[in-house]
């Protein structure tokens, strides 16, 4: 942990960096017109604090969105609806349920493509086509439909995070189901094993590593799907409304205190299942194989 | 109690500033209403939700009502609470715009999504192709907010009278570096929000004096509202779940608004027929991308809005 | 094997209750008409056939696949008949059982076809593609039928029928649409994100400092929605294809950094002792080794990455556009109520982004036969 | 195993019949490869009786591998008949009457070495102890005690070679294929390991098919040697074995046993190409 | 390659002297596993002249391919010096100072045989005429011509070994170490590829260090024998063979060769855990 701590922080700070920098750059013509506008005279030094206070910058620089979060984070009760905390956890609990729902869902689909064949050959073309169509078109038509009969809340949203972040668990599991070396699945044969015992015992210990790397994506797939549910719900509260009304007002110190948000809660869930895959490989002893020799 | 679910246009904000009242300060209560008020937002179709049962009555703009009525959803006029048209399109003075004879070959920024219908309806009457090219005007799909004009990627954005030209002025240009042409102004004015239920549920005389009820108690709001601009604009930002409203900008489109409702001779929510007619006309008089293809009928009703009148 | 027969005897039974069912209820009697009832009887026939003779092959499939052809005709011909304004239970109880029953005939006829094998490769081929398309071809009638037979609304969903009619009525637009967007947007956005990806996952995996460094952080960069991202792309890189290719960028870079950097540590132990022994280069041991064994994942994130650019390059056009292209038309037509257009434009992202995901199949299967997933002993 | 129980009774009765075990009756298998077919086996004639000890040998790629895979139903031969106790290879393999050791360790990297034995028991559904204590007698007869708890590849290459075969053994298999099981171990591991084997295969009249290199081990192991020619596979020579049951190690310097081992030799030059 | 064509002269100076290509003092290694510490090596001190054939013996699992890997650094050792060519052993592999074929065959699933053949080759930048022509000359010197254009896994588990010695022959290292290589191999082909080997030692004055679990085999090749302990591996004894520089396969028969090989044995039984 320790090893990682001084390369972060230097990257952080570059980043900051470019951040500020770019937020100038950004926001000057802006500015500079307002300057011509209003004949003032004006210097580099007054540019880069002007381009670090607006109002409504077009890229607000980091100190102004730490401003902001702190205000929204630590400023407020957590049950306020001005509090990013209490919108962050309406958002975090669909999220967890349509993670859970779809890597369910992707486990389930998986199973099934890899033992039975009709389903390999039928179902696995609807599943990737299934994914280019862009939730965002559908979403509304599913809050309408879901709403129509009577689910509303938290259940439409995770319906919506579900959607998309089956997916890369469904792609990975197959992958990682099907991966065992053939003399692998030649000893279970030998001993003429049950598909259910090919499949705890061999299959699924062999696609534990995929699985982790399409729950990684899953899980931050899976948080922007109940963001973008959250759209067609009426804006009624989650990171995704605050999105979208900060938006709608051009209050961007507002927008992108709520994308830091996001960005930060998404690396927690990706971390938490990063460790979580750690424990298992531990566990499970391969983290030193490097590959199944 | 009865149960009225209204479906809003766009998210919890001044504009709707005589229902949240309502149903704040208890009138809907009094007329035996349990009214829930969903918000919209910028993929929520009101007439797509109240066709798929998901609302009994919603707020619409006229043209999209009739396009929606045509196209087979049978909307229907109860109320119109907005007299005057709020559409504007705000352009930069340094752009060099002076009036639209200057639109030919420029960029301007348009809301779509149903709401595009008064803007083609004004180029037709210009005359202007929105194909673009150096004839015609090239069109942006605006999105959410202003940026296009604060950018300078557009000449021109449309703008409402009590929200996006204030965002204009809190961004910084002022009211100089501006030029506004109001729809009003051109002769291209539609109606915009108005009530809406669906035809079959007028024949239900319960339904209809359901909704009497519910306009009335409405109409009670926006009165209420006028009166008292400040407290109305705290009882949105209440009941805005985002929490992501502002004290000033609410405040100053609640004002803004109640000048868009006013103006009724016969009291808030009448629809006057010339009003009507004179939408229905602006429509029809746009012949290369037709909104609606013959005068509609059976559009609206008075039915609900005289028994409101009793209550 | 017993379960096969199963299908079809439960078909048959089914199939015969929901006629005594609504024959007794008194109401609708969907099945009674001529046409009807010759295609109940056609299916009844097939049904029977294939469970006495139908081991398999592909005569049982043949005749499986006729069976349900007619038997998918009973429905469509009801509601077709059906007194204007009749939707729903009110068409009967037995016709919604009936077509439960028919989705075992769908079933078996999938199974029967599947295990097809053909004499040439072009037969293997052309058998391959049946099966999706059957399923295909299930869904959209179970679509059409619910859609009439509940009498959905249009503006909620259209039918697959209504759909392809404006399909074909409006080739102009749905052309222009397609050009902006996939070939304008999604192509050198995935182009150049995969890449990034790629390179950035061999140079994090090259200094260690950035793998502890940036790695980290990527994971949080990667989290950005769409939807909060778009609308700084159209901030920074205007309302044209720029914008839309940059959120692509975006979208596909965390998936094939993640992939490439696991797939970089796949190879096994002994395989790179030998590199060490041979002395050879941080890129030869990378060249010869590391990407060849990386490349089953870099071909996963490569297929996700397909799906994810379309997706993106979609919604980004929700934040503003000029007034041409897929996600253009998807977020206005609707509140224009015109939604047999935007689902025929869903359909076509679907049909490009799924022959696109083909396409990358193809490759990788072509590239990585000597993975153990694509490796049958005897083969 | 439990199948077996159930079959006691015929299965005794094959036995005094000199019932056969594998059978085969031209058995050919072609490879299908992009640059044109490899020819595996062809033509292969041969029964194994119940409670033959019987040895493949042949060079390197003739095809012992291939048909120790055919008799295991894990390659369909192109030509030709087999049965397994005389039924299917299918059938067999799905009455569990087989246990097979890979020329490779093929071991579980994820299961600890234990882990990796009682893989068979878990599936035929012993109980625990049962397992542990299997687990633990024959970890021990390949002389693997303390290394219970280490993953494979933790181990050397002798040790998974030994742990492969303690899981095979594990489960007691009526018959055994065993393919190039100690061709990894030194020698004297590997003496002590045939001793284990020759005792075992004497006090349960097991049926072991066996592939080896060495010469002396297969003459001091089989009661039948099975020469095969380079590819094609053929069947050159089938040689008796007769020593006494009862032998040790040192039966190897018995003149019955050089001679043995001379013709075995002379038939593996007499196929090999390195004469050409 | 390159770097040896310029060391020629030192190297020449350094044979004559008798300089050592490796040189351990008080070497020892110990692995740390979940269920604490394998002792791998322990103390070993060896030295390896310059055009030696020197052969490692002795029980599985002792510590034999430890000590290559810590030879070809490859692993660490935990206490105690080495050398190679008189640098450290990273030097030597960044010197390509030798050739590995390890234990398993170790092919690259993607590559040809030809290809995996070609593998180091490409690395040290040889031409492709010159990279053909290795591969075809190596390849048949292991017999497997015809065989260029399989997959690694369409090939027997001999064939495979052979392949990856025709690999590891293919670059003409000045140091040869190999790890059982002929295991898997049957005896006429074995016999057939120790001469082979003899000879290409004899030609080119090559280090060989040889991992074999046979006996004759390791008295028939080497100069000098190590024969090591079980774990902790140490060295118990090291033998001298000055068998005739030209001799052949029937120097098996003499009785030096009996004798060397008794002792050997007697080497390994004494330190063999069975004896207790
Ligand atoms: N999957 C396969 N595809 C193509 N050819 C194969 C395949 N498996 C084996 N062969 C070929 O079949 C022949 C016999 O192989 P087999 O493994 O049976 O040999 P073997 O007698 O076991 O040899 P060894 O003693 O080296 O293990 C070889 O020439 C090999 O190349
Ligand atoms: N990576 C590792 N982690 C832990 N222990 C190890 C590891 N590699 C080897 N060992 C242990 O070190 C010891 C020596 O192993 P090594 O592979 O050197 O034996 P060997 O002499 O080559 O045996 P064989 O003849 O069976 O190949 C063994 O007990 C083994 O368990
Ligand atoms: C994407 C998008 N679509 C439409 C509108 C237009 N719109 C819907 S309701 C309303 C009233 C004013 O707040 C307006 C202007 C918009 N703003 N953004
Ligand atoms: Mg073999
Ligand atoms: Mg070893």
């Amino acid at each position: 942990m320790s090893g990682k701590t001084g390369p972060v922080a230097v990257m952080l700070l570059v980043i900051v960096l470019i951040w500020y920098a770019g937020a100038v750059y950004l926001n000057a013509p802006r500015l500079i017109d307002g300057y011509e506008r209003n004949d003032t005279e004006w210097t580099f030094g007054q540019l880069t604090d002007d381009a670090w206070a607006m109002e409504r910058p077009i890229l607000p620089a980091p100190h102004q969105v730490l401003v902001e979060m702190n205000d929204t984070i630590l400023g407020k009760k957590i049950t306020s609806k001005r509090s990013l905390v209490y919108h962050s956890w309406v958002t975090i609990s669909s999220t967890l349920l349509g993670f859970a729902m779809g890597t369910a869902l992707g486990m389930l689909l998986a199973i099934g493509i890899v033992h039975v064949k009709a389903l390999d050959k039928s179902l696995m073309p609807w599943v990737i086509a299934s994914q280019t169509i862009p939730i965002l078109a559908i979403a509304p038509m599913i809050i309408v439909v879901l709403g129509a009969i009577g689910l509303t809340g938290l259940v439409p949203k995770s319906i919506i995070s579900m959607y998309l972040c089956f997916f890369p668990v469904t792609i990975g599991m197959v992958k990682g189901l099907r991966s065992p070396d053939p003399l692998q699945l030649d000893l279970m044969r030998t001993y003429s094993s049950s598909a259910s015992q090919v499949f705890w015992k061999l299959r699924w210990p062999s696609s534990v590593p995929f699985l982790f790397a399409s729950l990684k994506v899953a899980i931050a797939i899976s948080l922007v799907g109940a963001i973008v549910g959250e759209l067609p719900t009426g804006a009624q509260a989650g990171i995704g409304a605050r999105l979208l009304v900060g938006s709608y007002y051009g209050q961007t110190i507002q927008i992108w205190s709520a994308l830091v948000t996001a960005s930060i809660l998404a690396g927690l869930l990706v971390a938490l299942v990063g460790v979580a895959e750690k424990f298992v490989l531990r566990h499970m002893g391969v983290i030193h194989a490097g590959g199944a020799r | 109690a009865e149960e009225v679910t209204l479906q809003l246009k766009w998210v919890t904000q001044g504009q709707f500033a005589g229902y949240y009242v309502a149903k704040d300060k208890g009138f809907y209560e009094e007329a035996g209403l349990d009214v829930t008020i969903k918000p919209g937002g910028p993929d929520i179709a009101p007439p797509q939700v109240i066709a798929g049962g998901g609302a009994d009555v919603i707020i619409d703009w006229m043209p999209s009502a009739l396009a929606s009525r045509e196209k087979g959803v049978p909307l229907v006029n109860i109320a119109q609470i907005f007299k005057s048209s709020g559409m504007m399109l705000t352009c930069r003075k340094d752009s060099g715009i002076t009036s639209p004879a200057d639109f030919k070959g420029r960029t301007l920024g348009v809301w779509f999504f149903g709401n595009e219908y008064p803007f083609l309806s004004w180029m037709s009457k210009l005359g202007l192709p929105t194909e673009g090219g150096a004839d015609g005007v090239t069109v942006l799909k605006q999105g959410f907010n202003v940026d296009p004009i604060l950018q300078k990627q557009a000449d021109c954005v449309s703008t409402m009278t009590y929200n996006e030209y204030w965002q204009i002025i809190d961004a910084g240009l002022a009211p100089e570096d501006l030029l506004v042409f109001k729809y009003e102004d051109q002769g291209v004015a539609t109606l915009e929000d108005g009530l809406y239920v669906l035809e079959e549920n007028l024949k239900d005389e319960a339904f209809v004096s359901k909704m009497a009820k519910f306009v009335a108690a409405s109409v009670r709001g926006w009165e209420y509202a006028a009166a008292n601009p400040d407290e109305a604009a705290e009882i949105v930002l209440e009941n805005d779940a985002t929490g992501a409203q502002t004290e000033k900008h609410q405040q100053r489109m609640v004002r803004e608004i109640n000048k868009l409702v006013a103006g009724s001779d016969k009291g808030i929510g009448f629809l006057d027929p010339a009003d009507y007619q004179r939408t229905v006309d602006v429509l029809l008089g746009n012949a290369s991308t037709p909104v609606i293809t013959k005068a509609p009928e059976g559009a609206w009703s008075h039915a609900v809005w005289n028994i409101s009148q009793g209550q | 094997m017993t379960l096969r027969i199963n299908s079809l005897a439960v078909f048959l039974l089914l199939a015969a209750l929901s006629v005594v069912i609504d024959s007794q209820l008194g109401g609708f009697t969907w099945f009674s008409g001529v046409s009807a009832t010759v295609a109940l009887s056609i299916a009844s026939l097939c049904a029977l056939w294939c469970l006495w003779n139908g081991r398999g092959g592909a005569q049982a499939a043949g005749v499986a696949v006729a069976g349900l052809l007619a038997g998918a005709f009973v429905p469509l011909a009801a509601i077709a008949a059906a007194a204007e304004g009749q939707t729903g239970f009110e068409l009967g109880v037995g016709l919604w059982l009936y077509l439960f029953a028919l989705a075992f005939v769908a079933w078996r006829a999938m199974a029967l076809l599947s295990d097809l094998r053909g004499a040439s490769p072009q037969a293997s081929t052309v058998f391959a593609l049946l099966v999706p398309a059957l399923f295909g071809f299930w869904l959209l009638y179970l679509w059409q039928v619910l859609v009439e037979g509940f009498g959905v609304p249009r503006v909620l969903l259209p039918s697959p029928s209504a759909i392809g009619e404006v399909m074909g009525g409006s080739t102009g637009t749905m052309w222009a649409d397609f050009y902006q967007t996939f070939i304008k947007s999604v192509i050198p956005g995935y182009l150049m994100g995969c890449g990034a990806g790629l390179l950035v996952a061999v140079l994090v995996d090259r200094v260690p400092f950035l793998q502890r460094g940036l790695l980290p952080l990527g994971n949080f960069v990667s989290a950005i929605p769409i939807v909060g991202i778009a609308p700084v792309m159209v901030m920074w890189f205007g309302f044209d294809w720029q914008s839309k290719a940059a959120v692509v960028v975006i979208m596909t870079f965390f998936p094939m950094l993640v992939n490439t950097i696991a797939g970089l540590a796949a190879s096994g132990r002994m395989e790179r002792d030998l590199m060490r022994s041979y002395a050879a280069s941080y890129f030869e041991t990378l060249l010869l080794l590391r990407l060849p064994s990386a490349l089953p994942f870099i071909f996963n994130a490569l297929k996700i990455n397909s799906t994810l650019a379309l997706i993106g390059a979609i919604v980004a056009e929700f934040f503003g556009t000029p007034i041409v292209g897929m996600g253009f038309r998807i977020s206005t037509e609707v509140g224009r109520m015109n939604v047999d257009l935007v689902w025929a434009t869903i359909a076509i992202a679907a049909l490009s982004g799924s022959l696109f995901y083909g396409g990358l199949a193809m490759l990788e299967r072509s590239l990585t036969f000597w993975h153990p997933s694509y490796r049958r002993r005897g083969g | 195993m439990q199948n077996v129980a159930v079959k006691a009774e015929p299965a005794a009765a094959n036995r005094s019949a000199g019932n056969s075990v594998v059978e085969t009756e031209q058995l050919s298998l072609t490879f299908q490869t992009a640059d044109g077919p490899v020819y595996a086996l062809s033509n292969v004639n041969l029964t194994i009786e119940q409670g033959e000890f019987v040895s493949f040998i042949g060079p390197s790629g003739c095809g012992k591998t291939t048909l120790m895979r055919v008799i295991a139903d894990l390659e369909q031969p192109t030509q030709g008949r087999i049965t397994v106790n005389g039924v299917t290879p299918r059938d067999a393999r799905l009455n569990r009457a087989y246990g097979y050791v890979f020329q490779a360790p093929a071991l579980y990297p994820w299961r600890q070495v234990d882990r990796n034995v009682t893989l068979p028991l878990e599936i035929m559904g012993l109980s625990k102890d049962e397992q542990a204590q299997r687990a633990a007698q024959y970890l021990e007869l390949v002389n693997l005690k303390g290394f219970e708890k280490k993953f494979p590849w933790q181990l050397s290459g002798g040790m998974q070679q030994r742990v492969s075969i303690a899981r095979a053994l594990s489960f007691e298999p009526d018959l055994l294929l065993m393919d190039e099981p100690f061709g990894a171990l030194d020698e004297i591991t590997r003496d002590h390991l045939n001793e284990q084997l020759l005792r075992l295969w004497e006090k349960t009249q097991k049926t072991v098919v066996f592939v080896t290199h060495s010469i002396p081990e297969a003459v001091f192991l089989s009661s039948k040697i099975v020469v095969m020619s380079p590819r094609p596979g053929r069947i050159i020579d089938v040689i008796d074995c007769n020593l006494p049951p009862d032998r040790t190690l040192d039966a190897r310097e018995t003149p019955e046993f050089l001679e043995i081992a001379h013709r075995v030799r002379e038939g593996l030059r007499a196929g090999h190409s390195y004469d050409d």
